[in-house]
């Protein structure tokens, strides 16, 4: 099973996103389920949503306490709540940022994949919707669910606007493997 | 001294940072409400977005300087009467107020408060105005006006928003014979502090400040122009602000010359969709309540 | 099971939630051209605007960008500073 | 001195109230409580009472007043009976997990439809598991003795929860009998004045009642709700105690036992019908049959204890419900007591049901019903197959 | 050809709903069941759905608005939650008793107080006995089909009783996942109109509802009721049964095994709380324990065969409870199987309460009460102390 | 032909011989109304006298030849809605009525009342306004006037009646924007029977008539004195007897001359211990409301 | 336990309550003095006044004997007859 | 144990007359108790109201079925309800009537106490009062409570005409020993 985990800030499409994933996976013909933490944040408070993809019907109900992957939309959170926290050996890291040279990546981290979103997404859109750009980073550094599917997805929620941010993720990502490598064998 | 600078001097009982929205100006209306009211207050904040964005607060922590409680959606005004009781038996005057959405007040509780209003509970009221059921994702309220977009009301290939006009609850609670009632609007502040003043005030029933309040996020309009829309409102007439005093009535804010309905529904998106036929029906609605509020306030040329 | 001192949902320390880094950019007041109105003190939503020696200032802390008095300033006086 | 009155059994917890000084009652009527608001609206006219008499429109609003007055400092009191305590039932629950000590007797009136006015507990049993203190009564004095008792369990430290009496509509509320109406200073120095501490509005002390609250924090005030459960179980028993010492009348707490010391074939009972069982247990005796009674007070908290042990080692046990578990088929004490002898050796029960709606129960009935009991402990009979109690006299 | 949609419990249960072609539809919104009004909405806006919809000032209004439609013939539908459904408790227990059989979908939050939004079944299971059929569901999948199969159940000629069909808020009502949504041809094939006779509101053919009626009368009106419930569990097993038939998707009827051949340890569950329980039964065969589960689906009417003889000869049993009964110092549903296993042999039994309030139950919790559940075993340990599952993951 | 000539041909609806006691003019409000209403008419009666009397009928027998029902005190309007829902739904036009006493619409069932009103719903209420809960003895409702004795507002060493005014029904649904809302009383049967007509072909919303009804039991007189009771009721302006159809208000019977509001008050027991004082209140209140509806009217010389 | 052949609470046959009992003396009108303005029949809460070949008739079977017909007929034409 | 099983219409005192028979009783330091039947009778409709009297405390909340005694304050009452049904053996009827010579008495009954209370509460309240006169006749029929605590609380009640009309009914009740004579020993 892929557990991930996703973090944005309210307004920023983190829980579509997941169901985005979860969509995909499906369509992949594997099983996928996700939801959201629900707190009361309004606009501009943190958020975050837990995905869970598998080849079997998935049971549990909880939270994502171990990633195999964590996806962080917006930058600033990297201050704001402890992104790392319980992170599966042999995860990934999905980050929207211009560098991770500055980051402290713990060990269990063994793949990192970043975007310069907000950049990008001042781009292609004229305001900040890093969202898409990151759901494309990750389906290119993770390779977990097709692209495709994602972009298929995108686009009836969304439109082709976003369909053009998934495909710049998926392109301009820049996967780093770290701390002995990323396998996906092993699970 | 100018109105801001009184303001100025009196004490936020809200705790700093609630969690509602960029220019949410029921916040505003909150935090001045109870500026207003002081620190001699026990407010009730029913659910809804101004008890969601945690001024009440959160586990083990208040959102407020003064007593706070949640009533339930739908026991507010029952709730602050039995705290009044109290305080009335032991001999102390303690201001036990409400600030409760729409949801609350015109739907979900309003029997509760009409049963305190003819009972003559001395308790206020402020009832903020956002005319629809924000917390929850913006659903219809009564108080949701005619042709508007919620998430109940959608816009489809067989529905173009609410049907029916929104509940006119401050003339109907004008009806209830309470010494105090009054409209206001945060656009119109400095005559929105004087009746909260007022309200403190009153000690002989229940007073009753219905506010007008607009909402950025359920509204569709930039977070800046929460107070612009405040105005457009007042200034075409839809939210009239007046008074029932003691059973009297009277005009505080007279718009002679009304901007079109138009200017202020097209204002935002939640309007955007609504047919002439709409417009012309909420006009008509909107001048004949004009008409028969300025015959009540008998001050046809104020 | 979190334990606390109270036998039921009470709380009495005061919450404090940081709003202010909720704000893309932050209001500044130019004090050459305000009015003294204090408009954007009766409007804002957040009370981050202080009336001190007699001048209105913004405090930052809570405040949470949304751009209410910049809109409502008669004297066209504040500006969100993007520099930084 | 005492003071006899003979009185109805609303009248009865009319005076209990009065007797334990509450701040703020509010009430809304319903047949069959009605008489009992009014003769508190009447108290206060007359001076009688210094109580602030509340009159909402409903009773929601009714158990809201409370939980302002409650939540403000002050000892409040009200009174409903079936449709009024299911219309607020809403903040009734919220009450018990507020841990607000409000008193509510419930004149136990049949819920509907059918459209009934008459007596039977199904309202409140129905309900039992809100959090509150359920406490069943038999007759006049009872009712005025635990109205009294109520206040005391409520507010004491080690338990602070509303309590609910319970007394069948009609069968009591309606009852003229001779009570013993106790001295207002005894009573007074009985039941001392209510200062809450644990929850409270006020400008002088200010705090947030009911924040939101995550789960962690929810399921330690859901534990400690379930302690002070526990501890009511004691404070029944010392209230129960340090009244009978004072004004010569015990209620033996939890449970009643009657003449169950050598009892064989027992039956289980609640509220008022438990008279023409006494009467049935006595009749037996007589016959050479070792009857026995366990009259149940308290059914929240549930006297798993005593229950326990009053049923070991007997040959056969019957419960007479007033009531119905609709997805059991049986009476809802039937179905509780089945779970608290869960883990004795395995005795022939019998469910009864019987009295809804306002018919009797009658001694005949009752006597029926050990017949049975006897019968089904005599074959080690393991039925549950409810028996109905069907009154046919008068008809 | 079956249609796959990736949705949302809300969805899952609007589209069931939707499906079911319901005349008369009205409900309030509350979180964590709002979506599911909003999809409402937006399918007769769009024309999708030919319902009508009331959009009603109260939850107490909701249930009215549907008694009315339900007497004149109409087959409606609604949603709610916790203090909604409190709020038309009086109302609720109405329509049951007037033998309509409306459909209710609770998305299950706490109680408050403590203020709270998140999951947890103390609301409907506090209200098990107001005489609904109340069936509990695991996943998305089981929301929609449950939801079709809730009007057949509750309008078969044999039941003619109100469904609720319950399942866990933000667990499963935002939880998102795959689910198979069936042709609306199919759906009609299974689900035939709604054409009552034994109560209806129509100039055509007068008749009072609900005249006032004595105790001998209503007696009858109860034992119907009981009666009905008793076939009703016959009923959900054929409407599984031809559901499963028809549609390939098989629920088991009342209860639901999981490994229970030759299971010596077992726990009970209900809800969503079942998947990690599913999964730590799986590990803890895979270390060689013999483990088991069941999943109760229908509380209302209580399985009681079904428990007594999948329970029968266990070494020890566990019941994960997300909710307490206040007087007993358990779950709730823990106190009804002790009561259906009562006159098996004595088992251990032990009770676990945790999730409350939107906490969440883990597998490692899950495995952690079956460790414990071994050792009452092995121990033959009789305790019924209630055993807290309290997460400390993520904090 | 004469107003009784026509009512003498339609059939009475509801049960011979309801338990209501002697000369109850709520009976025949109910007979009347029915009568209007005629054969392909749903009614519901919540708890309340008319309920109490069987006119829902006794065990498996019927109290009426039409559908009737038991709403609860508390849901009337709300069951009805979802009735004529029904009904409207599948193209039937069945008039869907409420004869409902006004413990069960100004109190209990207010909130339903006042959603229906909003929502638009199409249904026929009727309030039969005898100011108090008779059928559990005469307790206080919101519509029990100022003074009056009732069994919760008893008189007393220190206390005298109900403390605060009757609440003002009529005006308080007519500012919901209804179609039509009209006060009767039975003593101007013929003015009644008319409103009854009107209500019942409103197909465009909530239709609302209050019938000012008088109780011999409760109020203290003799059972022949009921429609003169009633009629003081009306000549006295107390219960001023006035239409509002859309959106306008007319006086239907104009007293130019009142009574002296004592000669009212002092024809039966339940005011009898009132004060000098407390009559002016009544007086008072009674022109204030009186004036406020000419303006309304805007019918000062009809 | 009242068998029925109903599930529910319902009724279906009239209900016939006989009120004509509760009353002392039965009203009668004088036909002579009546001048048919028929307000017996719009007052009358039992329904027992009926019109009949032009006149109005009291029928005795449900009238409880309230008065309210002698009342406020203005003619004066009805009576309680009080010889039985 | 006595009971007495009461009979009259709604408006006639016929509860208010079982509860004074509960204050006599227990002011005489016996147990008693009294309930009604609780119908929906409005004024006019007949009314039933039980009285129970005992050395010891009562125990049953069930209607009388098997009357010791029968009262009947309303003679037309005879018609509309079976006023003897349950009748004990060697019971006591106490009835307001002008005469019981066209009475069928059953064999139960063994004691017929009658007075022509309507006739006599003309003369005393100037209207049909009838009720604390058949009270007075009730007490010297049986003797099971003192008059003097009935006329106590009656006069708590209802004042002095009452007394006096209790003290009538004492006074001119006619008490016909029938069936073989009535016994106060044996119950
Ligand atoms: C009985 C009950 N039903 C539903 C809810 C869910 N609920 C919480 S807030 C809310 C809407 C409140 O709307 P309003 O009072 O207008 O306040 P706003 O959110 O607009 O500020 C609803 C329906 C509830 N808390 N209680
Ligand atoms: C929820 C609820 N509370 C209380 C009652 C008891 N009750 C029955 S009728 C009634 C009074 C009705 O008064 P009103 O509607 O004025 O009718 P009236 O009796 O005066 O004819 C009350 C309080 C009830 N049936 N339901
Ligand atoms: S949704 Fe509207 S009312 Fe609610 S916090 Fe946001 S702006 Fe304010
Ligand atoms: S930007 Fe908004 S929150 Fe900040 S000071 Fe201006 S009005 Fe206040
Ligand atoms: S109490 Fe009054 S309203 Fe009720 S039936 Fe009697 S007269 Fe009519
Ligand atoms: S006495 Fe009364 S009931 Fe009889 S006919 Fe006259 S008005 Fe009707």
């Amino acid at each position: 099973m892929k557990e991930i985990r996703i973090h944005g800030r309210g307004g920023q499409g983190a829980v579509t996103t997941s169901e985005i994933i979860v969509y995909a996976a499906v369509e992949d013909g594997l099983f996928g389920a996700c939801f959201p933490y629900f707190g009361f944040e309004k606009k501009g408070g943190p958020v975050t949503a837990f995905v869970r993809i598998d080849e079997r019907k998935i049971r549990e109900k909880n939270q994502v306490y171990n990633p195999n992957c964590i996806m962080v939309i917006d930058p600033t959170l990297i201050n704001a709540v402890d992104i790392f926290v319980g992170a599966k050996d042999n995860s990934i890291l999905v980050m929207n940022t211009k560098s991770v040279e500055a980051m402290e990546i713990p060990n269990e981290i063994k793949r990192v994949a970043y975007v310069d979103a907000n950049s990008a997404s001042m781009d292609i859109f004229g305001r900040l919707l890093p969202n898409t750009i990151v759901l494309g980073a990750f389906a290119k550094a993770t390779g977990w669910v097709s692209l495709d599917k994602i972009i298929e997805r995108t686009k009836d929620i969304w439109g082709d606007k976003n369909v053009e941010a998934i495909q710049y993720g998926y392109d301009n990502v820049k996967i780093l493997d770290v701390n002995g490598g990323f396998s996906n064998e092993e699970n | 001294m100018s109105v801001a600078e009184n303001i100025a001097k009196l004490d936020d009982m809200v705790g700093p940072g609630v969690t509602a929205c960029l220019g949410c100006n029921a916040e505003l209306s909150m935090r001045m409400a109870l500026k207003v009211f002081g620190s001699n207050t026990i407010v009730g904040i029913p659910p809804g977005c101004m008890g969601g964005v945690q001024s009440v607060g959160w586990a083990d922590k208040t959102g407020m300087k003064i007593p706070v409680f949640f009533p339930l959606l739908d026991n507010t005004a029952s709730m602050l009467a039995g705290i009044k009781k109290y305080y009335e038996r032991v001999g102390r005057d303690v201001n036990v107020v409400a600030f409760a959405g729409d949801g609350a007040t015109v739907d979900a509780g309003f029997q509760a408060l009409s049963g305190a209003a003819e009972r003559g509970d001395n308790i206020i009221y402020v009832c903020y105005d956002n005319e629809g059921y924000m917390n929850t994702g913006f659903q219809r309220s009564s108080s949701t006006a005619l042709g508007s977009w919620t998430s109940t009301t959608p816009v489809g290939s067989s529905t173009k928003g609410k049907v029916s006009h929104k509940k006119d609850m401050p003339m109907i609670m004008a009806m209830h014979d309470i010494p105090y009632m009054a409209t206001a609007s945060p656009a119109y502040m400095p005559d929105m502090i004087k009746k909260l003043e007022k309200a403190k005030n009153v000690k002989n029933g229940l007073a009753y400040v219905h506010i007008y309040n607009t909402c950025a996020t359920g509204w569709g309009y930039e977070s800046e122009r929460s107070i612009e829309i405040c105005r457009k409102g007042v200034q075409s007439r839809f939210t009239p602000i007046y008074e029932f005093e003691n059973g009297k009535f009277s005009l505080n804010i007279n718009i002679k010359k009304p901007i079109p309905i138009e200017d202020f529904l097209f204002s935002m998106k939640k309007y955007k969709h609504i047919s002439e036929d709409q417009v012309k029906d909420l006009q008509r609605y909107t001048d004949e309540k004009w008409e028969n509020l300025l015959m009540l306030c008998n001050a046809t040329d104020k | 099971m979190k334990k606390t001192d109270f036998i039921c949902a009470i709380g009495k320390e005061l919450n404090i939630i940081n709003t202010g880094d909720w704000k893309v950019y932050p209001p500044v007041i130019d004090q050459e051209k305000c009015k003294k109105c204090g408009l954007c003190l009766l409007y804002c939503p957040t009370n981050s605007v202080k009336h001190e020696d007699g001048k209105y200032i913004i405090h930052l802390e809570f405040c949470k960008g949304c751009g209410v008095c910049i809109h409502e300033c008669p004297a066209n006086s504040i500006e969100f500073k993007k520099g930084e | 001195m005492k003071q006899r009155k003979v009185v109805d059994g609303n009248h009865a917890a009319a005076l209990g109230a009065l007797l334990s000084k509450p701040d703020v009652v509010a009430a809304y009527p319903i047949t069959p409580q009605t008489p009992l608001v009014q003769h508190f609206s009447q108290y206060v006219a007359n001076g009688v009472m210094d109580s602030t008499i509340v009159e909402p429109e409903s009773e929601h609003s009714a158990m809201s007043i409370l939980t302002g007055s409650s939540l403000a400092g002050g000892r409040t009191f009200t009174a409903t009976s079936s449709q009024g305590l299911a219309l607020m039932y809403e903040p009734y629950f919220r009450v018990s997990t507020m841990r607000l000590p409000i008193v509510m007797d419930i004149v136990n009136r049949e819920m509907i439809s059918p459209q009934s006015v008459w007596g039977g507990p199904q309202d409140s049993l129905t309900l039992r598991d809100a959090g509150w203190i359920q406490i069943y009564v038999e007759d006049n004095q009872e009712i005025l003795d635990m109205t009294i008792q109520a206040f005391k369990i409520a507010e004491h430290k080690d338990v602070l929860l509303p309590v609910n009496i319970c007394y069948d509509g009609f069968y009591l509320s309606h009852m003229t009998e001779g009570v013993y109406v106790p001295e207002q200073d005894e009573v007074t120095e009985f039941l001392p004045p209510y200062r809450p501490t644990h929850v409270k509005l006020d400008p002088e002390e200010p705090m947030a009642v009911d924040p939101l609250t995550p789960g962690n924090y929810l399921q330690y005030y859901r534990e400690l709700h379930m302690q002070a459960m526990d501890e009511a179980k004691r404070v029944i028993k010392e209230v129960n105690d340090e009244f009978a010492k004072k004004f010569g009348r015990d209620y033996f707490g939890l449970v009643e036992p009657y003449r169950m010391d050598d009892a064989e074939f027992v039956l289980v009972t609640l509220g008022s019908l438990t008279g023409s069982a006494r009467v049935a247990v006595d009749l037996a005796r007589e016959k050479g049959v070792k009857a026995g009674l366990i009259k149940i007070r308290s059914l929240r908290p549930f006297p798993l204890e005593e229950i326990k042990e009053l049923l070991k080692d007997r040959k056969a046990v019957g419960v007479v419900d007033r009531n119905v578990s609709f997805g059991w088929h049986t009476g809802i004490v039937y179905q509780e007591i089945k779970s608290a002898i869960s883990d004795l050796d395995t005795v022939p029960t019998v469910p009864f049901v019987g009295g809804l709606g306002g018919e009797d129960l009658t001694t005949e009935l009752m006597s029926d019903a050990i017949d049975h009991v006897v019968k089904a402990g005599k074959n080690s009979q393991i039925e549950n197959k409810t028996i109905w109690l069907i009154n046919d006299k008068g008809r």
